[in-house]
């Protein structure tokens, strides 16, 4: 398992490299990338700035991630949160699971991806020509995240 | 009892700091009991705080409900909804 | 769309980095990347050979993403699958779809791996210490694929 | 007519050849005629293509069933169940 919470930016191919490249167990990698778009409600946004819970949320990350382990055979699952300022289409976050099957590997990375937009302190605030604002809450990203209680 | 409060993103912004260490009195013994607490600072506190207003909050950097007890050199952190990925 | 059926590599950041660079309305990207394993029903795989059916494999991806772009609302998708010999730990197939929402890109990319494992023209054949033997599709796969005709 | 036949991994291995252009019989109007009169070959051709046999077929590129219609210079192609991924 590999965690990370960073400014800097990070490398997608050297990423999913690591998780397969010395692991011929390995039959698929599903990832995701989370990208800063430009509009949000409408409003056009020219940066954005990630705050996070040092401490807080990279636990948090890491029992999401155990959480998914105990769910469906993984072969390594790493998660690259960047916080600080960001611009339109910098990626923010990547969740990357290696399996041997594919259906293990999607699922697996949803579920992440559904967690941690829930349960993750992070917190986004856009700065827009009419001024900064702290995003809110989807609550689409609570009923996404409701669907694996089951 | 000492507890470090700590407080995030809109809220920190909202309360103009981002942690303080207080001493709470005997009765505060959860969450519950500390929001009550806080909420007779009056202000940004009160409003916040309301009932129906939505705030997480957790205890030695795991999330906790208003029922969850909280003890001596407790780290709680009261934050927004989170809004990462 | 971008459909490309190769023997070369393919550069997984340079995919992704087409897909949301230049296009600030996605906020998601979802890929996933096939890679060729060391086991396969309990048989060392020394290498593997994959055959297609020129024209009509190219012709099936676009319309399998055809599909997928009718049934979520989509800012671009790659399909780049290898053909040729492969060693394990070699990547096969890139599927990449990008979107405004994570759960459109998901649910596609899942979508776009299971119609391709049923209808694209592709066929694996291992290379083991036992001898040549083509490999066998997989219920599992039919039963991917049929969860989406509903 | 005419017709161009293609045949992929272990069918263009078992039949020897990747393709060949046939002059079928009037009587072939379907995919389930054109098995039937190549399974009239013998010998591995009867033995793959028999009934319960797993194999798909397609004709002019798009996966098509036995009650598919061919015509004149059709491309007809015969091959085991996909396996890419």
């Amino acid at each position: 398992m590999k965690i990370s919470v960073q400014t800097e930016p990070f490398d997608l191919n050297a990423e999913v490299a690591a998780l397969h490249r010395d692991n011929p167990a390995v039959g698929a990698v599903a990832s995701f990338l989370g990208v800063t778009r430009d509009v949000n409600a409408g409003l056009g946004v020219h940066t954005m700035t990630l705050e996070h819970y040092p401490g807080m949320t990279e636990r948090a990350l890491e029992q999401i991630v155990r959480e998914a382990e105990t769910r469906w055979h993984l072969l390594g699952v790493t998660v690259i949160h960047r916080v600080g300022p960001l611009c339109p289409t910098d990626p923010i976050v990547l969740v990357a699971v290696a399996s041997a099957h594919r259906q293990e590997a999607f699922q697996a990375c949803e579920f992440i991806m559904d967690y941690l937009k829930t349960r993750a302190p992070f917190w986004k605030k856009e700065v827009t020509p009419a001024g900064e604002r702290w995003v809110d809450a989807r609550d689409s990203d609570g009923t996404a995240a409701e669907r694996w209680q089951t | 009892m000492k507890i470090r409060l700590l407080y995030f993103a809109r809220l920190r912004e909202l309360f103009g700091t981002g942690s303080e260490s207080v001493d709470v009195p005997d009765e505060v013994r959860t969450l519950a009991d500390l929001i009550a607490w806080l909420s007779t600072r009056g202000g940004v506190w009160t409003e916040q705080l309301a009932p129906g207003r939505a705030y997480r909050m957790a205890v030695n950097q795991d999330m906790a409900g208003l029922e969850a007890a909280i003890r001596d050199n407790d780290e709680v952190a009261i934050f927004p909804p989170v809004t990462g990925g």
